[in-house]
């Protein structure tokens, strides 16, 4: 479904991401892990064509992307939650939701009920500016936005940031529905290890901007944790 | 790692730029002065009087330059309206001319300048005097337009006015100023404003000798005030001012009253460009209200990008350059100058973002890359 | 030196009876000559001495001719006051002549029907008039045409019988009044007629005359009840005691209906100053208060719409009215399009730089400028007005609104209208809003960016194209348009809020009726920077202008 | 070499690159007469931009160094305020050709323009003589030409016994464009029962918005005539000058006087500019006069030195284009007949009075100050352009 | 009152000048370092804060915790000036009134803040954030003379040494990563070396040895320090609090141990779900 091939990309001078390589299956749910800063949210962004790479290849369902404008991501099916949320502040919720609808396949003009079924809040909130509302209500935001182009795959960076305990279940649970009811496949970058093993179903650690192991989720050892993960 | 880190920091003359720019500016003055007073008229090296005049005017307009860049590129605040401190020095500067003219006026009258004796104006209005005294006059070039901004920085900063709003505002100040000084009964000449001087301290202002030293002054002003404004962004206040200009919101919970920090900016920043309007009169010899107007002020911010902000030697360089362009253009093709003058502001933006002197930088930044690069490569 | 004066003063006594002598003695003369037509000479012998005279003889011959009742005379007035009344320099023969547009004569010989073939232009000389004559020749055409013109023609005539309300003519607007079926017309007759009254000599006469000119509007009739309640030297009224009272309590209520349409109308010159506020800040309120980009050329676009106007009348001379309605698209897709290229070729370079896109539009602003001067030359050019843009809606006598400021009030309010929609209600607006708080997440909801902003800059420099179809019916049309309003346009929209639509319109609403209301009292200077004084004053109350954006986002 | 000194982008681009093409013209034309004491004249065009410092620096960079031998240029008086000290300290000679307010005469400039009463005073006497016009609006651009023309007019109406209260002014900024208000209040005052006229000293662009509005609010030139002195052919070129047929305008110069040198002069100006449609105007006049008098002292003088030219100049008669004939007096003003015309639909001016050449008076006898003082650079006793006939001295400028 | 009343009453002994009242030094007698009382902000007509009350003791590590959107960062925004608040009270100590001071004032009163969203000087480095933030006269002749004394250059390296950015101090701030940023600003927090600490969250997006180690850090702070720390990660506020304070709509939910906590059963609702 995705698919780095040596892939390497630059701020300026400094090498955020070395000959990375990265194959994600379809239908999987992968969760992404590694300490500050090693590149995580870059690779997303090289994936979202919002960051150009300096060379390799980045495949989505076996097309290469990196001719393509970010805009055309989400009509291959790409959605994206990304670090930080990035809400439109001034557009009110229902607005911040409506403006994804025209990636729909199925051309549907209404928003549609599932997203409201997933976060009640949303339906709740729905005339206030998204940058009014609080950190948390904001992430769920940001996801029911991503949700709302229908993808097939679903990009989510470190979604649970200050997000309450309930509703992190409810992410969690949400994921796991989103994966295995709808075969929707998954990239979560996570820092929780807790939620990290409860959602995900395989694991990809990463240091100095290159994939350093891979493997499914019961088999990330506590001695992989110590070497990539702990301070 | 020891207790060295500091001595990384900047000192006054540490950066090639600033070194570069002194003396150039001091080799350029010397030139000038010596091709005028000592190289005979009619030597290929001689420099007319008409060219030391220019210079003058460009230097003045560099000290102007360097003003918005004070606040500009350091605090991120975009004045549209620093034309009007600078017409405000040059008025103050205008005034004291005026009263030196004395009784060789057109009517003669010792008193009243010649637009006041013909507009029927009976006596002195209470603001032209002591502007016979020059100590007054440059106290009040200073003070007026410092207040000035004083008082509208203190309203401006202090209820938060930020961004784009408070450079229309800067616009709308200098704007009334221009409607205000226009009208006739505000007593400052009108739409003619002043001119017709005759001289300066006792030396006559067409004399060529009284010409080359304005011109040298305003080339010692320019050094001095470039020298204090870097010293003051070398120091700590140096790093508050930038802080404001990124994150002014995070300035203010870690304890710093920004808006006093911006409104003596500002204050500072009017003063120069009332010195430097205050030096640009006398050697141009007319002040009216054009020089309010808001376009003069876009222009200003238009030099400071071309030559590249938040250096000052960028601004002053700027200046300097699209003036000689303008003087050059307007000489080899008029009628086509102004596709020249809004070409070149397109090609800057678009191709210098950092301005030319941030293109050169860059292009030094490169080589000594490659260098650098080359070393690593040998040694490994 | 008193002496002097007194001198002087005997003068003007003595010249100002000779000229009443002059003006009765003429009056008289004119009035007998009408039922009796002097035989001796012919009507177009009289006519023929108009050729090569000059002014004042022209005036002297008019004054013959108008006693004749000859059924040229109209004709030949009319043509006098149109000017196409010429005569052959040679054989000072009179023509009609009239001047085509494309610079043909059209010429007719006066007294023989036949049209007379290759005349040029320069063996004609026109009849002169002036001003005055053409008043006095108005004036006969009024009443020769009093009987047999339109409402309007028999308005007219009626009022320019105001001054000269004597015996014979109050006799002719009786006579006029019984057929007369149009009330507009009876009313005016009535206030003549009382107008005539107040002079009578009958005190009760003169008071009922007055009591029907209560709540009258016509300035005549302010003046001469005035004149009712002039003082002696002595500080005595001249008139009857009765007639004082009356009149005083009349010329109040007059005075007060006065008063009420003044407001009225600085309200509608506030309102039309802001509608051409509200034009041309919305274009702006686009590219600036949505896009963000400090657009310099603004004015400059607004220009471009002006000329495109310009361009689209040189096309279609014959028909204003086509011609302005046709620019407005035109104006629209002219300006739109050089907005396209403009963020094509030069913003889309500065994204996420605000202020650099002040240096390069400014950049812009310049070459523009001296575009239209090298192709249109710097020189200011003309934009008629249609019929249906010109003259005045009269509401009454002295409150009348002016078509084209009304026209622009409509046009500016439904631009802003059809802008709301298209930004609320489409998805083009939604988009631009979303490119505009977040580029990369917007690109990341399959908006294409690149597309938005184009359209963008493209709508809001059309808007500003739509402004100058409007500035060109009210003002010059020539290379400075654009600077003359740019800041205008920048003070409004940062008023009322960046951003903010609504503000915009109450903001350019409020500063039109503040700058009316102040104007009379200040002076237009003086208003002006009360004004700008006013909104600095007012920005550090509301550092985000009158609806400034509101929430956590914002800051 | 002759220098050439008008603005070519800017504001006042719009007046001044016209007078720039008639000076090339007559250049053109007189080096196809052979040139100027058998040499060719060649023309030097800078740009002042509008930009009023920049005409000093720009006048400096002429006589410096391009070492003209004269000027044609400026327009406005702030832009020969600024020229001036800078002319005076190079002895150079400029030739200013428009129309202004006087209190001025300099050693280095020849004013051919209009002075006040060549144009201000002529015109309110015709207005009250033969229109009989009792109530009068002097409306004016706020700047020192209106206000002083303004105050020469007012002393003026007053000494012939009009009442303050049928005086009204006003003054707009430069470039107003919202008349509705002033308009408005024309209306009234003119709708006192009195005759009423304006006398119009507004200033460039606001004149097309002041005339639509007048046009639309029915103000027409029956009724309140408005009598404009900066309204030329140029301006009107501008406007649809349908709706302001018999208003009035006041110059010395109208492009349709009938003449035969006024008919070859537009001719060679429609040949020389390449376009049928261009008018000739009063300043084009003006330039025509000065070009036209400097060539001949030129040639009295067989030099084109500015100590010898000047002398020459005085006295020096040339044919003006309406007929009658310009001499050069000694305070370096000019004798111009004053033409009253009335707007006709075409957009050209019909000559309805015209007066014998008047002198140009430098100071003004109507304002107290500069009733005083009289200029003659001829006569050795005087021989500066402000001598005080109270002191019996020169004030210290224009030595 | 007349003037006569109004000079009387600077006559009286008891009277309190409210110009000599120090407010640079908070009077913590009551052992109590915030009082926030019947505090009430609403935007737009949506209460954010709806009478909240809390007391915060001095020296004490508080938690605050609450469903998204309950008013937490509200409070914090109302406490340093940031938002103008409805009604109700916010003292410092017994004597200082924080409602009626803007933010640089509560600064300087020793409340420092780091906020939810990392923000920091991009365009200076992290050497000079630091220096910044240091303790000292912010007033502007002493900023525009001042030098790094030793013993705030040692400050300064300390704190590098703490957050863990000592290699990095010459970077401009602005290429840090998010999580880097983080540590910066609680680094800003600790040169400024405050009296009362506002937090908010500040362990999101850090991993679980970050997590600890700034647990470790804001336990060793307080005692000395007031801590108050708004953090959704439970695990984290588990291993620190001793008291917690659970806000919901705007007002306070439930206090006590982190024990008592756990077990609420609307605290549970609200906001802990299943755990
Ligand atoms: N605009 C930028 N310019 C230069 N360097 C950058 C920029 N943005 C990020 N970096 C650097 O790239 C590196 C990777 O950053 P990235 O944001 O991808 O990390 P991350 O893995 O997402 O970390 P975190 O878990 O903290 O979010 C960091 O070291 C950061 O300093
Ligand atoms: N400026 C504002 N305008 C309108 N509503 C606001 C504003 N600021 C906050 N709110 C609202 O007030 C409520 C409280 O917000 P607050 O940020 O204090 O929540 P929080 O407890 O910090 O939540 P989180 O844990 O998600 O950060 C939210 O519902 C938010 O929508
Ligand atoms: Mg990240
Ligand atoms: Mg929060």
């Amino acid at each position: 479904m995705i698919k780095f091939e040596n892939v390497n990309q630059l701020y300026g001078g400094s090498q955020i991401l070395w000959d990375l390589n990265l194959d994600i299956t379809p239908g999987s749910c992968v969760c992404l892990m590694g300490r500050n800063g090693v590149g995580k949210t870059t690779l997303l962004k090289c994936l979202m064509g919002l960051l150009p790479i300096a060379d390799g290849t980045i495949k989505v369902d076996g097309e290469e992307v990196q001719g393509k404008t970010a805009e055309a991501r989400p009509y291959m099916g790409v959605g994206y939650v990304p670090q930080g949320r990035d809400i439109f502040p001034q557009l009110t919720v229902e607005e911040n939701l409506r403006v994804g609808l025209p990636c729909r396949k199925d051309g549907s003009k209404t928003i549609p009920e599932k997203i409201y079924e997933l976060f009640p809040v949303l339906h709740d909130m729905l005339g206030r500016r998204g940058g009014d509302l609080s950190g948390g209500q904001q992430q769920q935001l940001a996801i029911g936005r991503a949700l709302i182009i229908e993808p097939k795959i679903l990009i989510l960076d470190e979604p649970n940031e200050g997000i309450q305990p309930n509703i992190v279940q409810q992410i969690g649970n949400v994921i796991t529905r989103l994966n295995e009811e709808e075969g929707m496949t998954v990239l979560l970058v996570e820092q929780k290890l807790n939620f990290a093993r409860k959602v995900g179903k395989e694991f990809r650690l990463m240091e100095k901007g290159s994939i350093v192991a891979t493997g499914d989720m019961p088999d990330l050892s506590d001695e992989l944790i110590k070497k990539y993960l702990a301070v | 790692m020891s207790m060295n880190m500091l001595l990384q920091r900047e000192s006054l003359l540490s950066d090639s730029g600033s070194r570069w720019f002194l003396s150039l500016l001091a080799i350029a003055t010397a030139a000038v002065f010596i091709g005028n007073v000592f190289i005979p008229e009619g030597s290929a090296l001689h420099v007319d009087t008409y060219t030391v005049t220019l210079f003058g005017k460009y230097l003045c307009l560099a000290l102007l330059a360097l003003s918005v860049d004070v606040i500009w590129g350091y605090c991120g605040i975009l004045s549209l309206g620093h034309g009007a401190f600078f017409a405000l020095g040059g008025y103050g500067m205008g005034m004291y001319l005026m009263r030196q003219i004395g009784d060789r006026g057109v009517y003669g009258n010792p008193l009243l300048p010649d637009f006041m004796v013909f507009l029927d104006w009976q006596e002195l209005p209470w603001f032209w005097h002591g502007f016979d005294q020059f100590w007054f006059a440059m106290i009040m070039v200073a003070l007026i337009p410092g207040l000035l901004a004083f008082v509208f920085g203190w309203l401006a900063f202090r209820s938060r006015v930020t961004g784009v709003y408070l450079s229309i505002m800067t616009q709308a100040l200098t704007y009334a100023l221009l409607l205000s000084f226009f009208r006739n009964e505000m007593g400052f000449g009108g739409n003619n404003g002043l001119t017709d001087f005759k001289d300066i301290l006792g030396f006559d202002l067409q004399a060529d000798n009284t010409r080359i030293s304005l011109f040298v002054i305003s080339a010692a002003v320019l050094a001095f005030a470039y020298l204090l404004s870097r010293s003051i962004f070398l120091s700590k206040f140096g790093r508050v001012i930038i802080s404001i200009r990124d994150a002014e919101a995070r300035t203010r919970f870690l304890g710093y009253k920004t808006e006093n920090y911006k409104v003596w900016l500002f204050v500072y920043s009017a003063i120069l460009a009332a010195i430097a309007g205050a030096l640009y009169v006398p050697q141009v010899g007319i002040i009216n209200p054009g020089e309010f107007a808001p376009l003069n002020s876009i222009e200003v911010v238009v030099w400071v990008a071309v030559g590249g902000r938040g250096t000052l030697y960028g601004a002053i360089l700027g200046a300097i350059l699209v003036n000689f362009a303008k003087t050059r253009f307007t000489g080899i093709f008029p009628e086509a100058w102004l596709f020249a003058l809004g070409g070149l502001f397109v090609f800057v933006t678009i191709f210098l973002p950092k301005g030319v002197v941030g293109f050169f930088s860059e292009r030094k930044n490169k080589k000594q890359n490659n260098k650098a690069e080359n070393v690593a490569e040998a040694n490994s | 030196m008193i002496d002097v004066m007194h001198q002087e003063n005997n003068k003007k006594i003595i010249s100002f009876l000779l000229s009443l002598f002059f003006v009765f003695s003429i009056l008289f003369f004119t009035s007998a000559a009408q039922s009796q037509q002097p035989d001796d000479v012919s009507f177009n012998e009289v006519a023929s001495q108009l050729a090569g005279a000059k002014l004042k003889q022209v005036a002297a011959v008019v004054d013959q001719l108008t006693q004749f009742d000859d059924e040229q005379l109209l004709p030949l007035l009319k043509a006098m006051l149109e000017g196409k009344l010429y005569y052959e320099k040679k054989s000072k023969r009179l023509v009609f002549a009239e001047i085509l547009e494309d610079k043909t004569i059209n010429v007719d010989g006066v007294f023989d029907e036949n049209s007379i073939e290759n005349v040029k232009k320069n063996t004609l000389r026109k009849v002169k008039t002036n001003n005055r004559l053409r008043s006095s020749i108005r004036r006969s055409v009024a009443q020769i045409t009093l009987f047999s013109g339109g409402i309007a023609v028999r308005k007219k005539a009626i009022k320019s019988m105001f001054d000269d309300l004597s015996k014979e003519n109050v006799t002719l607007l009786n006579k006029l009044k019984e057929t007369e079926k149009n009330k507009k017309v009876i009313n005016l007759i009535n206030t003549a007629i009382a107008i005539a009254d107040l002079k009578s000599s009958d005190v009760s006469l003169r008071v009922q005359a007055l009591k029907k000119l209560e709540g009258n509007l016509e300035p005549v009739v302010r003046n001469e009840v005035t004149k009712l309640l002039e003082k002696d030297s002595d500080g005595n009224y001249k008139e009857d005691a009765l007639v004082v009272s009356t009149a005083s309590k009349v010329l109040q209520s007059i005075e007060e209906n006065v008063k009420f349409y003044g407001y009225l109308e600085t309200l509608f010159f506030g309102l039309s100053l802001g509608s051409v506020l509200l034009l041309i800040a919305a274009g702006l309120a686009i590219t600036f208060g949505v896009m963000g980009v400090i657009n310099m050329a603004h004015g400059e676009m607004i220009m471009l719409g002006a000329y495109t106007t310009y361009v689209i009348q040189l096309l279609l001379p014959n028909n204003l009215a086509l011609s302005i309605l046709l620019a407005i698209p035109a104006a629209f897709i002219v300006s739109a399009s050089v907005g396209i290229l403009i963020e094509r070729g030069v913003i889309q370079f500065l994204k996420g730089r605000p202020l650099e896109t002040l240096l390069a539009t400014f950049g812009i602003s310049l070459i523009l400028q001296q575009c239209v001067r090298s192709i249109f030359s710097p020189l200011n050019r003309q934009v008629a007005s249609p019929e249906f843009m010109s003259g005045a809606l009269e509401i009454n006598p002295i409150f009348s609104i002016t078509y084209n400021r009304l026209y622009i009030l409509i046009f500016a309010l439904v631009v802003f209208f059809l802008l709301q929609l298209i930004l609320r209600k489409t998805s083009l607006g939604l988009n631009v809003r979303a490119v505009s708080q977040n580029r990369d997440m917007a690109k990341c909801m399959g908006i294409r960016t690149e597309w938005v902003d184009a359209m963008t800059f493209g709508l809001g420099s059309g808007i500003a194209g739509l402004a100058g179809v409007a500035l060109s019916q009210i003002t010059n049309v020539g290379p400075n348009l654009g600077q003359a309003y740019i800041i205008d346009s920048f003070m409004v929209v940062v008023f009322g809020g960046v951003g903010n639509l609504w503000g915009m319109l109450v903001g350019g609403f409020s500063l039109g009726v503040l700058n009316k209301f102040l104007e009379p009292q200040t002076g237009a200077v003086l208003a002006n920077i009360i004004i700008l004084v006013g909104i600095i004053l007012f920005i550090q109350k509301r550092p985000r202008g009158l609806f400034p954006q509101k929430g956590r986002a914002a800051e | 070499k002759v220098g050439v000194l008008h603005s070519l982008s800017g504001t006042m681009a719009i007046s001044e690159t016209t007078l720039k093409d008639t000076v090339l013209m007559m250049i053109e034309d007189q080096n196809a007469k052979g040139g100027l004491l058998g040499k060719k004249l060649e023309p030097v065009v800078v740009d002042p931009a509008s930009n009023w410092p920049l005409f000093a620096e720009k006048a400096r960079e002429l006589l410096v160094k391009e070492k003209v031998d004269v000027i044609f240029g400026a327009w406005t008086s702030v832009s020969r305020k600024s020229v001036l000290p800078v002319i005076e300290e190079l002895n150079g000679l400029m030739f200013y050709p428009v129309q202004y307010e006087g209190e001025e005469s300099s050693k280095n400039i020849f004013y051919t323009g209009a002075a006040p009463n060549q144009q201000a005073i002529p015109a309110v006497d015709y207005l009250a003589d033969e229109l009989e016009v009792k109530r009068w609006v002097l409306a004016g651009t706020d700047y020192v030409y209106p206000r002083t023309t303004n105050k020469i007019l007012e002393a003026y109406l007053k000494s012939k016994g009009v009442a303050s209260e049928d005086i009204m002014i006003n003054y707009t900024p430069f470039g107003h464009s919202d008349w509705q208000g002033i308009v408005s209040s024309i209306k009234k005052f003119g709708g006192a029962g009195k005759k009423t006229a304006v006398v119009s000293t507004i200033n460039g662009d606001a004149n097309v918005p002041f005339y639509k509005e007048l046009g639309n609010q029915g103000v027409s030139a029956e009724d309140i005539p408005v009598v404009a002195f900066s309204v030329g052919e140029e301006e009107l070129s501008g406007f649809d000058t349908k709706p302001l047929v018999g208003h009035l305008a006041a110059w010395n110069y109208f492009q349709s006087a009938e003449s035969d040198a006024n008919d070859e002069f537009i001719e060679k100006w429609k040949a020389f500019i390449k376009n049928d449609d261009r008018v000739t105007n009063d300043p084009m006049e003006a330039t025509y006069i000065g070009f036209k008098a400097w060539t001949k002292a030129v040639e009295k003088a067989g030099s084109t030195e500015v100590d010898k030219v000047r002398p020459a100049m005085y006295g020096i008669k040339v044919p003006n284009l309406t007929g009658g004939v310009a001499e050069v007096l000694p305070n370096h003003h000019f004798t111009k007949p004053v033409l009253i015309g009335e707007i006709q639909a075409d957009g050209q001016f019909e000559v309805v009075s015209s007066t014998e050449e008047v002198a140009g008076d430098a100071w003004t006898d109507h304002l107290t100050e500069s009733a005083k003082i009289i200029s003659d650079w001829k006569d050795p006793a005087v021989n500066c352009g402000n001598y005080n006939t109270e002191t019996k001295k020169c004030s210290g400028q224009n030595f | 009152m007349s003037a006569l009343d109004s000079l009387r009453e600077t006559w009286r002994r008891d009277q309190v000048w409210p110009a000599l009242i120090d407010d640079k030094k908070v009077n913590v007698d009551k052992d109590i370092i915030l009082y926030i009382e019947d505090l009430s902000v609403s935007f737009d007509g949506f209460k954010a804060l709806n009478n909240l009350n809390l007391y915060v003791n001095d020296g004490e590590l508080r938690c605050v915790i609450g469903a998204n959107g309950a008013g937490k960062t509200t409070f914090m925004d109302v406490i340093t000036g940031k938002t103008p608040c409805d009604s109700g009270s916010a003292y410092f100590g017994q004597t200082i009134n924080l409602l009626d001071k803007t933010e640089s004032e509560v600064a300087e009163l020793g409340i420092g803040r780091k906020f939810q969203k990392p923000t920091i000087f991009e365009a200076l480095d992290v050497y000079s954030n630091l220096e910044l933030a240091l303790k000292a006269n912010k007033s502007i002749i002493t900023t525009l003379f001042s030098t790094l004394s030793g013993e705030q250059k040692t400050r300064i390296e300390e704190v590098l040494t703490i957050i863990g950015l000592k290699d990095q101090y010459q970077l401009l701030a602005g290429s840090l990563s998010h999580g880097q940023k983080q540590w910066l600003e609680i680094g800003m927090l600790l040169v400024a070396d405050p009296r009362l600490l506002l937090v908010d969250e500040p362990v999101a997006g850090m991993t679980a040895q970050e997590t600890e180690h700034t647990a470790e850090l804001l336990t060793s702070l307080a005692g000395e320090r007031t801590v108050v720390v708004v953090e959704h990660d439970m695990e984290f506020v588990r291993s620190i609090a001793k008291h917690v304070t659970v806000l919901d709509q705007g007002s306070v939910l439930a206090e006590g141990s982190m024990d008592e906590i756990q077990n609420n059963s609307d605290v549970r609702r609200v906001y802990l779900g299943e755990e």
